[in-house]
């Protein structure tokens, strides 16, 4: 390490039992002017109790809208190596799945293009490559798509959707999370590359209810795995359980939200029509217990961290959905959603921000769905009704 | 050299096929049950037979130096096959039960964790903080490294009552979980942005500057003949949004920024919905590098939390049957007007009723 | 004559002492428990003895010969002591048990029914309607004597899973107890105001009609160099806010006018916090005397729930069990976009998760 | 009854088990032409399904700005008896008890003065006589308070405040509701007879948390009787209702909103500290079980029908508070709330919309109140805090 390296805040940082990113930008530290300036700055911001990182710029690669977020040393001066570090959102693969063989070809692009650090991943799922100049991103893309990578979104575009393992490796999943995530990729690259929705969209897709990727808290779209027919029973994996000695009483019945559940000496009892598919009393008996056979996604709408008008969970939209290959009813619905958000949504203004600026009933007469009561919690409270319907005069009615 | 072969673009993703352990392959879609065989070790049974996953904390923001080493590994263990989960921890999938042992060993040689699994703490949602962006109010890496060096034992052991879930942001935009964990840590400006009235006029359009304020707190004015704008004090929220359609209003005040401690979120839907998190503290010094004050007021509420919950009841779960009431006493935190909500739907948040602990 | 005594102002009403039984002086605050011994016949238990209250409906807009009839009978049975709940049933208070039978049959003789207690329909909180108000979308009266006739039974007799409240209100400010009871009726207006442009500008101050309205529907306008306002009907929600500030603007419209049912409300603290009163039916016609569409949607949503919910379940914590969507399935109800709540705080009505039924 | 008397509709009404408010008002039509024409122009609402009155007009007795409900037919040619129609608002008797002597008197008076019809009792919980003319207002008025009764409120002003049976006939009550009612009934005549409030202001009195009078829905301020230890258990009786073979188990326990109920054969044991006074265990075992002995009242504010914003339910303000004579803490803080709301609130303003404008917090900084945990559900979950103490520059914190 460089004498010029005094770090003595960050280096406190290097000691105790969870992994350090300090650590981290160090072994980079050696090679790479870019690591020692971004450790020299952090320490300053350690020190001063303050960022110094201008207001982003707009850099990135030609033809593209988003995908690169551009970020300028507030001190180039002093901090020569970070005057550039701009970061480059890379979509990662469905599920997070990758083989050493090709992530070795992306940290050796990396290495050579930019700084080498890297978020895996950043909060919507992309692989963040973290610090690169303007003159490199040309280059970095290049490198990258020739091996079969390409860039994520920024700004008001689509963001690269992200799924839970589902069928690769979860006993819960209820549709294939994995290949809806990689056609809508697909499906929507111009959307993700080129800004021109009024604000970003983000997909989230779980497998069930357990919702692994946020979709519910995350995502401007979820695609969320549900059933609607009974609870499948294993009875002698059932029966096990209860020999074992677990108290199925206290942890799986008395935690059913709606009371539904029965335990009948060895055999359990669930009232289907009453459940409302949380999930629990198949978490807690996997062996036993799994999703029904009619199976599906709920899709909600909405979902956004507070700024402005405060956090929004996303909203039941359409409560069941079959996710099947080629998935036309999913990109129609998209679609639908995406022609009525652009022609009546304001500028900054997210999808659920938009539900609740224009009412849900005529954001689904706006998407032509019928209104159903799985889309609530209940009925209005208040008597302010729109009345559209009503007689006239002469007898006409409307 | 690059600029002679063919501009591909919009090639999207790689196809996951590649990606997938063949025996994951065989068992797709046919899973039948998992069991935890220890903690961040997970046994998944297919009719193909069974997949073993070893799951490894990741500080998440990392060197090539990191993922090769991962790669190494993976390439030793699990055939090259890894993958990384939606809370950045790495997994390795492991066709043989007899590679457990010495790929833990070695991932524990790295310095890095074995855990993450059921009733755990796992890896933290985090983001940029002074790392990399403009709008941060602390640092997001640090504060984490300073959290979980003190939490690690839950992240390694599986003696929570349940899944624990933390979260850290280092501005009110909460790019990541912050709005629906278990535990947050959010970084909060405290003064209105100040106004550099030279660049303002260059940098900003006044309108989109005006408008972007959700509480009308920004007019347009003129200094010394040059349109900008003012802030009325009283109304700023210090919420950031001014300043992310106009640089030249930063936020950032050394001597007021600082980091808040919210509680009682939750996004799964086992047994109750998902949940929003409260605000426990409102307001801890920044204290770089250790950030001794937050440290601690986590690990008081992990503590409490884990010394009175009952099985498989997150934070927010424990909080609603006990009461916030008897919360605050428990944490020893003190309840202040900042707890009572002011914003849109404030009135939602009143107590409507006589249901009340004493 | 009665100018001549001097002029009393500000007394207040009168000492209640005076109108407790002696038997109740004597128990006053020392009650040790109560039984219900039949339907309008309660016991309440105390060391000085016990009192037998026997509570009888009435049609609350009563004449003074009602009245008096009602005090004939307690100068008979209860020593002429008796008073009113707050759902307007009389109550005799006897001091002896032996005048219960007596005095019930006296009381049916009247015409009036002894019933009302435990898990029973009782007495319908209600409001002018037709007979006094000038706001009145539908009479109350009426509605509630055609709907109490068919739901006598409920009163006199204690077969209901648990109390069940009915409200009617005439209009939307639903003087009474509407939007928190188990089953509501509600007149409703459907168009807007009519406004008469003649009489408007010597009626009502312009400024304070137009911020009368609180969905900003009233703009200020002239006609004929006559100083008004006009409606945007696209913007109005007949709520009759401008009408209660402005006379010049009635929205009584025979074609339109009608009923909305509402369920699902309640008030006191048992098991559950009390719960708004949710939209069931929007729209059901004015069909005096007997509004037959709004007496049989009644009586069938009473039906399924006496049929279904489990002991001590009201109507709201029923539906809560069992789902709104089976709730409309039950009751044979539409669906449709009214339903959806588009007020101020819609968005906490949405279904924010992925608990369902299907 | 006389031969114009023809309300074939209206007759209707008089069929059925349910006592007939029609012919109440017919037993009066032979004596009052009032009664009659109220009849014809019912009879004529009935035919044209709308009402026939006038917006009401300003009327009253002398010194007095509330109390009574002008009412003029719109159709006085056609229906002269209720060319006038006036309504006299009637403070009830705390518990709304009566003896036959002293309403005897008021029986007498309206048939003199008025239309002899009444509501027994108004929403509000007023004893309402139901039409008169402008011109017998104050006679009317001079008759009533030569026997002991006063006029209610209308208008923006105090309304009759009213209460539940409470320790009248009631073992739940946890104060003594008649006996504040009457208090403050009489402490604040002027603010009942002189609206001078921005909007109307309801008081109603409940003695426990089953709220008998429907407080915490229907009135701007609710006094709800509670305890604060622990409920009284009879064990004795707790025993005799298992034995009466009563299914405890199902009826009570589960019914727990908190859980907190055991029973352990014979005996109930009851977790306090998690009990939410919702008073269920105690309805459902009356004779067992009863409020604990530390007993006074929660106070809520603001509660109000739907106009214009939506209806409310009262909010906890005072969480617990003593209320025994001479209720001088009840006082107090009546005028504490009064006098921040007449500054600081807008016309038709509800107190309960004036609190949700100006936010909870400011409002207990206005009327000198701490904020507790008690007075809300949970604490916020949007960031958007106001910060009041900071840091400046010269180190001067504040
Ligand atoms: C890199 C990343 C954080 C991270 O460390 O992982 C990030 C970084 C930024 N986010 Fe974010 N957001 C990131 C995920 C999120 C998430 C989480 C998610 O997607 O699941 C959220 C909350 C969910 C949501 O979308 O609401 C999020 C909510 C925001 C917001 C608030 C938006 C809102 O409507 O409330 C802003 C402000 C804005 O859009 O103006 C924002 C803005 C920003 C900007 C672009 C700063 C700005 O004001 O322009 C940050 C750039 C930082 C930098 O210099 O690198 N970011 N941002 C995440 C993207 C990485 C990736 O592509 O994988
Ligand atoms: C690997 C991962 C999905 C992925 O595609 O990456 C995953 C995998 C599994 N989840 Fe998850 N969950 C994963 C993120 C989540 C998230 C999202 C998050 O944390 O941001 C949630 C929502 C958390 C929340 O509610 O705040 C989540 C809520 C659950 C739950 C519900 C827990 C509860 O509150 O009861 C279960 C059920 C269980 O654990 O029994 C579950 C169950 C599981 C199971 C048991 C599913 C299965 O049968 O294989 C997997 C192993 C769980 C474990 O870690 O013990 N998973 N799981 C994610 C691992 C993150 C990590 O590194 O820790
Ligand atoms: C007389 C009256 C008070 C008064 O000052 O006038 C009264 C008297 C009693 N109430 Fe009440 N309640 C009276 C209006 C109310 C109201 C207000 C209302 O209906 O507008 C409520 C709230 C209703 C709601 O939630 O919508 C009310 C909710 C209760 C409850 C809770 C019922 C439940 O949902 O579980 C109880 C407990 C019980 O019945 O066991 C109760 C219990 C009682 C007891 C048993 C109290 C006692 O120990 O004496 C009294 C006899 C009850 C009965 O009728 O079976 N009282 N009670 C009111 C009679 C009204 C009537 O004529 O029917
Ligand atoms: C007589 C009575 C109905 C009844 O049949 O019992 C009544 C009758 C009227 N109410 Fe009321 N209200 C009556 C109890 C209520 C109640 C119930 C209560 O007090 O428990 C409410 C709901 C609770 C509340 O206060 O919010 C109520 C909420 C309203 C409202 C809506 C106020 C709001 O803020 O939402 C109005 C409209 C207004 O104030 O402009 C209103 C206005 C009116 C007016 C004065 C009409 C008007 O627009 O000016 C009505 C006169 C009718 C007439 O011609 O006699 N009345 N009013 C009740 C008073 C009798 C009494 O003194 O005992
Ligand atoms: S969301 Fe469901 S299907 Fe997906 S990984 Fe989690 S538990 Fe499995
Ligand atoms: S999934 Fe949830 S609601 Fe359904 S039976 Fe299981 S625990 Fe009950
Ligand atoms: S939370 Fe704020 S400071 Fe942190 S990365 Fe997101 S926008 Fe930047
Ligand atoms: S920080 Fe937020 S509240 Fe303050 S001026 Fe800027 S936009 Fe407005
Ligand atoms: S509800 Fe409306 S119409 Fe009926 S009495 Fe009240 S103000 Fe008049
Ligand atoms: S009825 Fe209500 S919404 Fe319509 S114009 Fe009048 S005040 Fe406005
Ligand atoms: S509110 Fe309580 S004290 Fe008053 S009558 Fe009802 S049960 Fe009794
Ligand atoms: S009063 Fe309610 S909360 Fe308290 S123990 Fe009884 S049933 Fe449970």
């Amino acid at each position: 390490m460089a004498d010029d390296l005094k770090t003595p805040l960050l280096d406190e940082l290097e000691q105790g039992p969870w992994p350090s990113f300090v650590k981290d930008i160090k072994s980079m530290a050696g090679k790479k002017e870019m690591a020692k300036d971004l450790l020299r700055q952090l320490e300053k911001s350690y020190e001063d109790k303050r960022g110094y990182w201008k207001h982003g710029g707009l850099v990135g690669v030609m033809g593209y809208g988003g995908g690169v977020i551009g970020r300028y040393s507030a001190l180039p001066e002093e901090f020569p190596g970070v005057s550039h570090f701009h970061t480059m959102r890379i979509n990662q693969t469905s599920g997070w799945f990758y083989t050493s063989e090709a992530l070795r070809e992306i940290t050796k692009i990396w290495e050579e293009h930019g700084s080498g650090l890297l978020n895996v991943h950043g909060s919507t799922g992309d692989l963040v490559l973290l610090g690169t100049r303007t003159e490199e991103l040309e280059p970095t893309f290049r490198a990258l798509t020739e091996k079969g990578w390409d860039l994520g979104g920024s700004g008001s575009d689509l963001r690269t959707p992200s799924c839970c393992v589902g069928p690769a490796r979860c006993e819960n999943a209820c549709f294939d999370t994995l290949a809806v995530n990689y056609n809508l990729t697909h499906q929507y690259q111009d959307e993700l590359h080129r800004p021109m929705f009024n604000y970003k969209y983000k997909i989230k897709i779980s497998g069930c209810p357990n919702d692994c990727t946020a979709a519910i808290a995350r995502s401007d779209m979820g695609i969320i795995g549900i059933w609607k027919d009974d609870i499948q029973v294993d009875s002698k994996a059932m029966a096990d359980y209860v020999d074992s000695g677990m108290d199925v009483q206290g942890l799986v019945v008395e935690n059913c939200p709606t009371g539904c559940i029965q335990l009948d000496g060895k055999e359990i009892r669930i009232d289907n029509s009453n459940c409302v598919k949380c999930m629990h009393c198949i978490n807690v008996l996997p062996k036993a217990l799994s999703p029904g056979k009619e199976r599906g996604a709920a899709i909600t709408l909405g979902a956004k961290a507070p700024i402005v008008e405060g956090a929004l969970f996303g909203s039941v939209i359409i409560p069941f959905m079959k996710i099947e290959e080629p998935f036309e009813e999913v990109h129609d619905l998209i679609e639908r959603i995406w022609e009525f958000w652009d022609e009546h949504g304001t500028s900054r203004e997210r999808i659920g921000e938009f539900i609740e600026r224009v009412s849900l009933a005529a954001f689904l007469e706006g998407i032509g769905e019928k209104p159903l009561p799985q889309m609530i919690k209940a009925p209005r409270d208040n008597p302010y009704v729109f009345y559209e319907e009503y007689f006239a005069e002469e007898g006409e009615g409307e | 050299m690059a600029t002679e072969v063919e501009r591909k673009t919009d090639i999207g993703p790689p196809h996951y096929d590649q990606f997938l352990h063949p025996l994951i392959k065989e068992n797709y879609g046919k899973w039948q049950y998992h069991e935890t065989l220890a903690p961040g070790v997970l046994m998944h049974h297919g009719p193909a037979g069974d997949i073993y996953t070893v799951r490894v904390s990741s500080p998440r923001l990392v060197s090539v130096n990191f993922l090769n080493a991962i790669m190494d590994l993976a390439d030793k263990y699990s055939d090259g096959y890894f993958r990384f989960t939606s809370r950045n921890n790495v997994e390795f999938l492991l066709a043989s039960k007899d590679n457990i042992e010495p790929l833990k060993q070695e991932v524990e040689a790295l310095g890095l964790l074995v855990g993450g699994t059921n009733n755990a703490i796992s890896n933290v949602v985090h983001t940029q903080g002074w790392v990399h962006c403009h709008s941060a109010a602390t640092d997001a890496s640090g504060l984490v490294k300073s959290v979980m060096d003190e939490l690690a034992e839950y992240f390694t052991s599986m003696k929570l009552p349940a899944k624990l879930r933390v979260a850290v942001a280092c501005c009110l935009n909460m790019c990541g979980a912050v709005h629906a964990s278990d535990i947050a840590i959010l970084g909060v400006h405290r003064t209105p942005p100040k106004i550099d009235n030279e660049t303002l006029p260059n940098l900003c359009e006044i309108p989109t500057t005006v408008a972007s304020c959700p509480n009308n707190a920004i007019r347009p004015t003129s200094i010394e003949g040059k349109a900008t704008v003012k802030v009325d004090e009283e109304k700023c929220m210090y919420c950031g949004n001014c300043y992310t359609v106009c640089p030249a209003m930063p936020l950032a005040d050394p001597l007021n920024d600082g980091v808040s401690i919210w509680v009682g979120g939750k996004i799964c839907n086992a047994r109750t919905e998902p949940m929003f998190t409260k605000l426990a503290i409102p307001y801890l010094p920044n204290n770089p590098p250790r950030w001794p004050e937050v440290t601690s007021a986590v690990k008081k509420i992990v503590e409490i939390y884990a010394a009175n919950a009952k099985p498989y009841e997150r934070v927010g779960e424990w909080i609603n049957r006990i009461g916030w009431p008897q919360f605050f006493d428990m944490a020893g935190i003190e309840f202040t007007k900042y707890h009572l909500d002011d914003f849109r739907h404030a009135g939602t948040t009143y107590r409507r009723s006589l249901h009340n602990r004493y």
